[in-house]
Formats: C-alpha cells, sequence, structure tokens
C-alpha cells in the first residue's frame, strides 16, 4: 500500500504523530545529526545525504543502560517502558541491523527484557537512501537503499514528495490520514531504486568470503591489515551491529549498568589470571572482522555487516573494511 | 567518600560537605591530630595519607565527583616534609590540578591548600572553619558534581 | 530467574550455609549456598545437569563463573569451590556463613550424559577444575544412576597434597568396588602413598583402555595441552575425547559476546566441548 | 607528486636499501577521501607507495611505542610529530640512536570536518594546490583557501618544523606566533566559571567513551589506562557526566608536560569533541610558570617529574 505526501509537509505530520507517542527523529548536534527525541518536528534533519553519526541502536541497547537499582541490598529491576514511540527516519542499513540483533537479543532460550521492550514498543519509519554515500555499501552485503527489512513504514524521496510505503500492519495504523497513491507508482520507485543501487558499485565479492576467512585465521594477513589500527573503539561503538557489552556495578550511585563494549580493546578478552586470549591488535581485528564476516554466517547465514559505513567515515586512521576484504579475497593463502 | 549529593539541595539545610585529606605528619601537636582523629565534626571528611605526594588527582576529582563542597589538603611547609621532598612534588602537580579544575569552571574557592608549620597550634581548626564560612556563602558545589543516577532520579 | 527466565540477568538470592577453607594453603575455599527462594530452587534442579555453571554475583564487585561442584542429589544445595584470583575471587574468600550472595544460573551446556549412557568412562582432573568433575563423579555413584555407565576411572592430580580438594570425601572413593581413582601429585611427598607426577604422564601409565569409552578432561590449559595427546595416543577418538573451557565472561547467556570461540559461544554453546568440535573451531582461545 | 614526496620516496628507499633502518613509518594514499593512511614500509621497492600532504592527519610517532623496540625505525616527521618523539625518548619509551628521522616541513594539517562543513558530506576527491583545496563532490566542485580549513591545533601552532632530525626535505618555516597560540586559552579563561563550565560539559558530555583520543596520542602509551583498571575502580565506565569529565579531566590532566599540541586526540574523535583547549591551558601554564615546552630536546625532564626550591615562592598559602 503506498501513500504519498509533500516535502514540506513532513513537519506537520511529525508533529502529529507526537501527539500519539513520543518521536525520535535525526536532529542536529554540532556539526552532525544523532537520533533523539523530538519536541517539534522543526527539529527534523534530514537533508543531508549522511546516516546519524551515533547509531540508532543506541535508542534499544543504550550505552548506558541500568540493569538493576539496589535497594535494601537487592537488585530490584528498573521499570520497563512500554510507551509508544516512533522512530522516524532510520536508514534501511541501520532497520536492517536491529533484524540481526534480534537474532542475539531474542532467543528461545534467553530473551532479553530490555531490548524486546524496547523493540516492542516502537514503530520504525524508514527513509530510503535515494542518493547513497561513497562509503555506502549496503547492496554488497545483501541489503540496499530501499530495504524493508525491520521496518514498518518506509518513506521514499520522489522529487518533491515523499512516497510512504506501508510494510506491516503495525505501520498503517499512522498512515490512515495520509493520501493514498495508486500501485502504478511502483514502477517509478523501481526506477528510482535501480538509480540508487547502480551509483553503488559493488565493493566487494561476498561468495566464499566465510571459507576465505577462516583459511586466513592463522596467516600475516591479520598483521598486514591491523598494522595501523589503533585500537580505538569508534568502529565498534558506531556499528549498527556491534552489541557487545560489558556489565559492571556503579556501587556509589548502587546501580548494575551495561555498557557498551567493543572487541578492540585490550581489557575486553582479559582474564583474571592474567592470561588474554587476544593479547594483541591483529587478533583483536580479526576478531572484528570474522565476527562480520564469518561468524555470523555460521550462526544465521546471513553478514553481520549492513554496509552502513560509519567504521568508514571515521576510522581515525582512515582503515576501510572493504579495502580489508578486498585484500582478504586476493590473499595468496600459505599453506 | 562523601555521599552523593541530592540534587537541589541547599546550604540552608546541612553543613557544607568538605574532605580533608591529610598528611599524617603535619599536625605535630597532639592536641591537634588528638582533634582530627576524634573530634572532627560529621560533615568533615578525614582522608590521612602518609605523605601529600601521595594524593593522586583522582581522589581530589572523585571527592568532588562524590558531592564535597569543598576540599581542604593539608601537609608540610615545604623543606619541612617528613620524606624531605614529598610536599615538593605534591604541590607542583596538585597546585596546577587545582587551577586545571578552575579552568573547568569549578570554583576556586573550593579547594585549599593549608601547609602547615610545627609550631602553628590550632591552626588547622581556624583553617577549617574559616573554610566551611566561606562555602556557606558559596552555597552548594554544582560543577563537576555529577554522580547521579543514570536517565534522571530513580522514583 | 525465578519464573521462566524473565529476567535472565536477575540474579536469585543465596544464602551461604557452609564455607571451608579446601586448601592449607587457603587459595581455594568451598561455599555452599541455600536458596531463599523457593521457585528458584525448583527452578534451578529442574534445569541442572553435572557440568554447568553459574555467575555469582556480589554487588559493587560484579559477577563471575563458577563451575557446580554438587549434584543434585546431595541435597538442596550448590557447592561452588573458589581460587582466589581477582578482584572478585578475593570479595567471595572474605564471605562468611549466613551472608547473602547472587546467582544466576544453572547456564551452559554441561555434560551429554546421556550420549554417553552404557559407556566407560574415563574422568581426567587437575587442580581446582576438578570441581566440575566432582560434580560429575558423585552423580554417576548415585545408585540410580551408576547403572547407566558401564567402568568408571578417576584421575585427579593437584601439585601437592595441601591442594588436594574434597579429600575425606575422595579418600573414602578407594573404598568403593564399582570405580577406580587415580590421584597425583607433582612432586614426591614423604606419606604421599599414590601416583607422582604429571597428570599427563599418569594417564600415559594407567592407561585406560578406548574401547567404547569417553574420557572427559578438565584443567589448567597446560595440562589440557599435554593430556589431550596423550588421550589420543591411547586410542581415543576426538570425538570420545570431552572438555570443559573457560574464557572471561560478562552475561552468561551467549549475548555479551567475549567469550566466544569461532561462532560458538563457550556460555551458551559450551562449557563442555567435545574434542572434535574444537578442532572444527578457530584456535582463539 | 609533489617534489618532496619524491625527495621522500628516493630517501626512503635509500635508507632501506642500504639497511641503515628496518622499517619506514609513513603515509600512503587514502582508500576515503580525505583520510590517507598510516603505513608501514620494510621493502625499498615499495617506497613509491608514501605520500605526504596536507590531509595526513594522524600522529605518526603513536606508532613508536607499539612497534617492537629493538627495529630501527625510520620515521616521517613534521614539527608535532618530532617532539613528541623527543617527549617519549625523555620518558625512556626510544631510544634515539634506533630511530631516523626523516623531516617534512608542514603547512599544517587539513581538518576533514571543515572539508565536510564547507564542501559538504559527498566528497569524491581533494587536492591541495599551493594555498588553496580543490574539492569534488558529488554535485559540484569547491575551491577553498587552504587557511580556513587547517585544524585549530595547526593554526596556532608554534613550532612547525621538525626539531633536530636525522635529514631535513623540504624547506624550513616560519615559526609560530606565541601570542596566537595562547588565543584560544586566553579567551577562554575570560568567560565566567559558569560559561567554561558549561561549555566543558557540553564538550565531554557527548563523549562515547571509544577512547580514540587515547589509542590517537603517542604519549598515551601507559599499559592499563586509569578507565581499564578494575581493582581499585577510579571513575565510571558509563556514558553519564561523572564518567566522561573524569575522563576528559584525567585524560588532559596526564598529559601535563607531555603533550605537544598535535591535535592527533581532537581530530581522532568520531564525536567532533574540543579537547585540545585542556591540554593546551597546562601547556600555556607550564610555559609560564616553569618555562617548559614539550620536547624540544631530549633530556629535560618535564616539571611534574622534576622540581626545585624555588618552587616555594611559587605558591601562596
Amino acid at each position: 500500500m503506498y501513500y504519498q505526501i509533500e516535502k514540506n509537509e513532513i513537519t506537520n505530520l511529525l508533529d502529529h504523530w507526537m501527539k500519539l507517542a513520543g518521536v525520535f527523529a535525526p536532529t542536529e548536534k554540532g556539526q552532525f545529526t544523532v537520533f533523539e527525541n523530538l519536541m517539534h518536528g522543526d527539529e527534523l534533519r534530514i537533508n543531508g545525504p549522511h546516516n546519524t553519526r551515533y547509531p540508532p541502536k543506541s535508542l534499544f541497547l543504550p550505552q548506558s543502560e541500568r540493569l538493576f537499582t539496589l535497594k535494601n541490598g537487592n537488585l530490584v529491576e528498573p521499570k520497563i517502558n512500554n510507551e509508544p514511540r516512533i522512530v522516524f527516519g532510520i536508514r534501511p542499513c541501520d532497520a536492517h541491523a536491529l533484524t540481526l540483533l534480534d537474532t542475539v537479543f531474542l532467543t528461545d532460550q534467553y530473551k532479553d527484557p530490555y531490548w524486546q521492550a524496547e523493540r516492542e514498543r516502537t514503530i520504525l519509519v524508514g527513509l530510503g537512501c535515494d542518493e547513497p554515500c561513497a562509503s555506502c555499501f549496503c547492496t554488497t552485503v545483501g541489503s540496499g537503499p530501499f530495504e524493508t527489512r525491520g521496518l514498518d513504514i518506509l518513506f521514499i524521496p520522489l522529487n518533491e514528495k515523499y512516497i510512504i510505503k506501508q510494510v506491516t500492519e503495525k505501520g498503517g495504523s499512522l498512515l490512515t490520514d495520509l493520501r493514498k497513491v495508486p500501485d502504478t507508482i511502483e514502477t517509478e520507485i523501481q526506477k528510482l531504486e535501480q538509480k540508487a543501487i547502480n551509483s553503488l558499485p559493488i565493493a566487494f565479492e561476498t561468495i566464499d568470503i566465510r571459507e576465505k576467512l577462516y583459511k586466513l585465521f592463522s596467516d600475516a594477513y591479520w598483521l598486514k591489515v591491523s598494522q595501523s589500527c589503533l585500537g580505538c573503539g569508534v568502529c565498534t561503538f558506531l556499528c549498527p551491529t556491534c552489541y557487545c557489552f560489558d556489565i559492571v556495578d556503579e556501587a556509589q550511585r548502587g546501580e548494575r549498568v551495561r555498557n557498551w563494549d567493543t572487541c578492540m580493546f585490550r581489557i575486553y578478552s582479559q582474564e583474571a589470571s592474567g592470561h588474554n586470549p587476544r593479547p594483541s591488535r591483529f587478533e583483536r581485528t580479526r576478531q572484528r572482522l570474522m565476527h562480520k564476516y564469518a561468524y555470523w554466517l555460521d550462526s544465521i547465514n546471513e553478514i553481520g555487516c549492513t554496509g552502513c559505513g560509519r567504521c568508514v567515515r571515521y576510522c581515525p586512521v582512515g582503515l576501510d573494511i572493504r579495502d580489508m576484504i578486498r585484500k582478504a579475497q586476493n590473499w595468496e593463502v600459505v599453506e | 567518600m562523601a555521599q552523593p549529593s541530592a540534587r537541589g539541595d541547599n546550604m540552608t539545610d546541612r553543613k557544607p560537605r568538605i574532605v580533608l585529606f591529610q598528611c599524617q605528619w603535619c599536625l605535630y601537636t597532639e592536641i591537634d591530630q588528638h582533634w582530627v582523629d576524634h573530634d572532627l565534626p560529621s560533615n568533615i571528611q578525614l582522608i590521612k595519607v602518609p605523605c601529600t605526594g601521595r594524593i593522586n588527582p583522582l581522589f581530589i576529582l572523585n571527592a568532588v565527583q562524590g558531592g564535597a563542597d569543598g576540599i581542604m589538603i593539608c601537609g608540610c611547609v615545604p623543606e619541612k616534609c617528613h620524606f624531605k621532598e614529598g610536599n615538593f612534588s605534591a604541590r607542583r602537580q596538585l597546585d596546577e590540578f587545582a587551577n586545571f579544575l578552575v579552568f573547568t569552571g569549578f570554583d576556586i574557592k573550593r579547594i585549599r591548600f593549608t601547609w602547615i608549620d610545627l609550631q602553628e597550634q590550632g591552626r588547622i581548626q581556624r583553617e577549617l572553619s574559616s573554610m566551611e564560612n566561606d562555602l556557606f556563602v558559596l552555597g552548594p558545589s554544582v560543577a563537576l558534581a555529577t554522580r547521579h543516577p543514570l536517565e534522571g532520579e530513580q522514583s | 530467574m525465578t519464573d521462566n527466565n524473565t529476567n535472565p540477568y536477575k540474579p536469585m538470592p543465596m544464602r551461604i550455609s557452609r564455607a571451608y577453607y579446601e586448601s592449607n594453603d587457603h587459595s581455594l575455599k568451598t561455599f555452599e549456598l541455600d536458596f531463599l527462594g523457593a521457585s528458584d530452587c525448583d527452578y534451578f534442579f529442574a534445569h541442572y545437569n553435572p557440568g554447568q555453571f553459574c555467575q555469582l554475583s556480589i554487588f559493587n564487585k560484579g559477577e563471575a563463573p563458577f563451575g557446580v561442584a554438587s549434584a543434585a542429589w546431595e541435597g538442596k544445595f550448590v557447592r561452588f569451590t573458589v581460587q582466589k584470583m581477582g578482584t572478585f575471587t578475593q570479595a567471595i574468600h572474605r564471605l562468611k556463613v549466613d551472608d547473602q550472595i547472587g546467582m544466576r544460573g544453572p547456564l551452559g551446556n554441561g555434560f551429554p550424559l546421556d550420549m554417553w549412557r552404557g559407556k566407560n568412562l574415563v574422568i581426567v582432573g587437575g587442580g581446582c577444575a576438578f570441581s566440575t568433575l566432582y560434580a560429575l563423579t558423585k552423580h554417576i555413584q548415585h545408585p540410580d544412576f551408576r547403572n547407566d555407565y558401564n567402568e568408571l576411572i578417576v584421575i585427579y592430580g593437584a601439585r601437592n597434597s595441601g591442594l588436594c580438594m574434597y579429600k575425606q570425601d575422595i579418600q573414602s572413593w578407594y573404598d568403593r568396588d564399582d570405580m577406580q581413582l587415580h590421584q597425583a601429585i607433582d612432586v614426591p611427598e614423604n606419606e604421599w602413598l599414590h601416583h607422582v607426577g604429571y597428570v599427563p604422564d599418569v594417564v600415559r601409565e594407567v592407561a585406560p583402555s578406548p574401547d567404547n569409552a569417553v574420557a572427559i578432561v578438565c584443567g589448567p590449559p597446560i595440562m589440557t595441552k599435554f593430556t589431550l595427546p596423550a588421550l589420543t595416543d591411547l586410542g581415543f577418538a576426538p570425538e570420545a575425547i570431552f572438555t570443559s573451557l573457560e574464557k572471561r565472561m560478562k552475561c552468561g547467556i551467549g549475548k555479551c559476546g567475549r567469550c566466544n570461540i569461532g561462532p560458538a559461544y563457550i556460555c551458551k554453546d559450551g562449557p563442555v566441548f567435545s574434542l572434535a568440535e574444537l578442532q572444527s573451531l578457530p584456535a582463539d582461545i | 607528486m609533489s617534489d618532496l614526496e619524491l625527495h621522500l620516496r628516493s630517501e626512503v628507499a635509500r635508507i632501506l636499501q642500504d639497511g641503515s633502518v628496518d622499517l619506514v613509518v609513513g603515509f600512503e594514499a587514502e582508500s576515503i577521501p580525505l583520510k590517507p593512511q598510516p603505513t608501514f614500509i620494510e621493502d625499498s621497492k615499495d617506497a613509491d607507495r608514501l605520500i605526504i600532504n596536507g590531509f595526513c592527519q594522524n600522529n605518526l610517532a603513536t606508532f613508536l611505542t607499539r612497534l617492537p623496540k629493538e627495529k630501527r625505525i625510520g620515521i616521517v616527521v613534521r614539527g608535532c610529530e618530532s617532539r613528541s618523539i623527543n617527549a617519549l625518548i625523555v620518558e625512556n619509551q626510544h631510544a634515539r640512536d634506533k630511530l631516523y628521522l626523516i623531516g617534512v616541513p608542514c603547512h599544517g594539517i587539513i581538518d576533514w570536518r571543515k572539508v565536510e562543513a564547507l564542501a559538504g558530506e559527498n566528497i569524491i576527491s581533494a587536492e591541495e594546490n599551493e594555498n588553496i583545496v580543490n574539492v569534488h563532490t558529488i554535485r559540484s566542485q569547491f575551491s577553498i583557501d587552504r587557511g580556513d580549513l587547517l585544524h585549530d591545533s595547526c593554526a596556532r601552532c608554534l613550532h612547525p618544523n621538525p626539531v633536530s632530525p636525522d635529514i631535513m626535505l623540504g624547506e624550513l618555516l616560519p615559526e609560530g606566533d606565541p601570542v596566537l597560540a595562547r588565543s584560544v586559552v586566553d579567551e577562554f579563561q575570560l568567560l565566567s566559571s559558569e560559561k567554561r563550565y558549561a561549555f566543558f560539559t557540553q564538550e565531554a558530555e557527548r563523549c562515547i567513551r571509544c577512547y580514540a583520543c587515547r589509542e590517537a596520542c603517542p604519549m598515551c602509551y601507559c599499559t592499563e589506562c586509569f578507565v581499564d583498571h578494575a581493582n581499585p575502580r577510579w571513575t565510571e565506565s558509563t556514558i553519564s557526566p561523572a564518567g566522561t569529565q573524569a575522563w576528559h579531566i584525567v585524560r588532559a590532566f596526564h598529559q601535563a608536560g607531555r603533550c605537544v599540541s598535535c591535535g592527533a586526540c581532537e581530530r581522532a574523535c568520531p564525536m567532533d569533541i574540543k579537547m585540545t583547549y585542556l591540554t593546551d591551558k597546562l601547556n600555556d601554564d607550564l610555559r609560564r610558570l616553569y618555562g617548559f615546552q614539550v620536547g624540544m630536546d631530549t633530556s629535560t625532564q618535564p616539571p611534574f617529574a622534576a622540581f626545585s626550591l624555588d618552587d616555594k615562592k611559587r605558591f601562596i598559602s
């Protein structure tokens, strides 16, 4: 089902939605954008081609999240927030990443109640990328600029309008007041999508990537590609599919908190005995790359990267994950 | 460590909280040391150190973040350090650290250095009460006192 | 964790019912924990299988994983033996009887007991890692389960006699006719009547038959490293050798990401792996 | 390719060939626009990969403490890098005789954020041409004055020339203006304490604790950083104000007398947090109080590692 709205009507639409639920959308913070709870529709900033710098996974897995509060010696869970909210303007790559993270947090055996509550109270309204960036590579890893996986609604910029695609029933509830568009619009959208896809070159070959990386496991390749890595957490903290966390007790505040953690830090895997399975940066780089391009494939047969390009754009030493994979594909394994 | 300050409190309800870092050698007279060890008012938290040289700037920061309204650092006068030179290295570092906190917006009156000579009996009491008076005027410390629960207060 | 895992991060409240030093250098301490919640107790014993571990939790010190050292039939308590190592273990060593502690579990897969039915079991342990093997041995010793398995051989090594755990109970195993026990210490001591030498050498000396047998190895990495080839030389197939692994853990339920070896998580897919499984995983331990 | 690059490549090829170094640290061409990558050259044949231009934003000295100590290392140095290396030598982190410093002049590093602010985000390529930077984006083309794009730290750089390099390629530049260098700190100090605190908070609260600033800094080589300490825990590890403010204060203070004001921390930050004003303040104080400037030689101890009896006149109470 398709609807449409003029681009300059978007502020009013958000204002209208704010009466129904909290609206989280990209807004300006200095020179970049982040998702925040908007008070007015005019705080929205979606004109730049780029993604928000801080990934929207933080809306579901906050960087620091209170798990329990200490009360009379007992750990008490915070009240679960189930007020509905709308996340507007999330890019298809980031929404796709949330579906990948669901496979981690919502397994049959153990459901993460914090993640589950945030997911259930959210309607995801996506924004298609008619003009993908140079650092994007979603088409390479099996997603695309108009991909709807994980979304309830997708907004597609078409000239002066947004064409609105209803993806799920849940999303339909927000669109009732809008003007419908006949399904024939699809051909125009497909044309636009093709144009966007064509502007995205295939960054690397994904066939046999898993097998290739396994073969490289003990190869000098890792030393080579990790040589200039600083070992900071930029790539993993900004990554929409990285989910590792640490649980710490903030004693003075009486809280048990979980914080994002990253495999790029030495202390991530440091054991009490002093042994560290990944003592140097090449092992940590290997863990990061292989988790995304081998281990995810092992567990759910999908690449654990959605091609958002944040790690590429914000790496302080200009390391490019696409380049690393290309190098891996062309690397001669010494048996 | 001082208790976390509740937000929105004011000085009319309570006395200013002072964290006193004291070099264990600087109070020569029995009376002063006894007073510090046993009769310190409850709004003053004593942290005794073997020498002011032991005071890591992190100690001061922790006290400030934990909600102390004022910090007093009390040690031997120059050239009379029990360890000969511990207070020299401390003074360079701690003085600059205080300057630095002030640069980030902390109030200079909230950190006080007191270098006490052997003869100065009763000075520690005078210094503490004078600092307390200053802090009364300044009100509760806001800058850098940040140890609040995540996402606002717990209901 | 009370009903249906509503919040898998929430520790159940436990009370320390017994606490005593296991070794004469006070580096090992055993704790027996009682459940404060009846439903916690039911949940635990409905799911517990030897070889599993629990996350013990002390607020302000964090959480750490420990293997369970008791069998379910021993009573409504859970036993752990803790070696003093880092921040958390130092804190737990300070706890006394009647102190409270949090516990999450049982976690992990445990030993594949059903798969081992009808087989000879060769249990090889060293140091404080023997605790889960102790739980396994205790489990099998129960009359209800003993007939499910054939011969039982236990090889247990420690650095010296002072570090041997569960002394009295293990001493009584010599009197049992349904099992063989081989204890070893690294260097000779007066009045030590059993083996002297490293565990891999003792395994070669005892030379258990690989026919219809599985070997379960648990110990410090260096012991495991040399015991596995010893067993392989004796003719044990990689599918018939099992070991239990550990790594730094936080959540214990396969979410926080840090205890992986390749695609497998030690907390969720382990801690018990067969050698065959390990050989198919990358060497990332 | 510039003359400087030609010169650099031949020099690197020479020292690798004659075996005077085992490895050369420099920059190679970028994979994404505006972000040349640090590179490690071991074979003289690879010397042709080396580049040097205003977009090279890292402080290469940060890699020195990560490379094996026994290796003889050649390293391309600009002013700040050479001073970092001197500071590392003062702290016994490296031996001067194992290093071969290839000095290059530096006209200041171009801040990619400023390029993006002026030209927009979809940049395809950018190159320097004397004092102009030509930027091509998907839609159009810009020519921007180089001076408008300099990173803040570079705009007020005091010593652009490498200090005692083994060889100097290119021409020496005039020294920086000390008044300009102090300007940011001076202006900031004039603000009220509320305003200063507000600015500090506003910057620190964006911190995501990725520690890129730490890793990018040549002087942050501690094996265990205070934030990684488990026992005692020095500070909160959450992104709460307490945690991020403590990080920014202590990180900066640990740099007192050690920071060379290269600004690599600020350039590495993914959240555009201003932080050089903190270290600049400390540097400025140490310059005024003790006449100390970091990295100007390989022997002077920083003020906090030394003290003097004259100090007693320096403090009031």
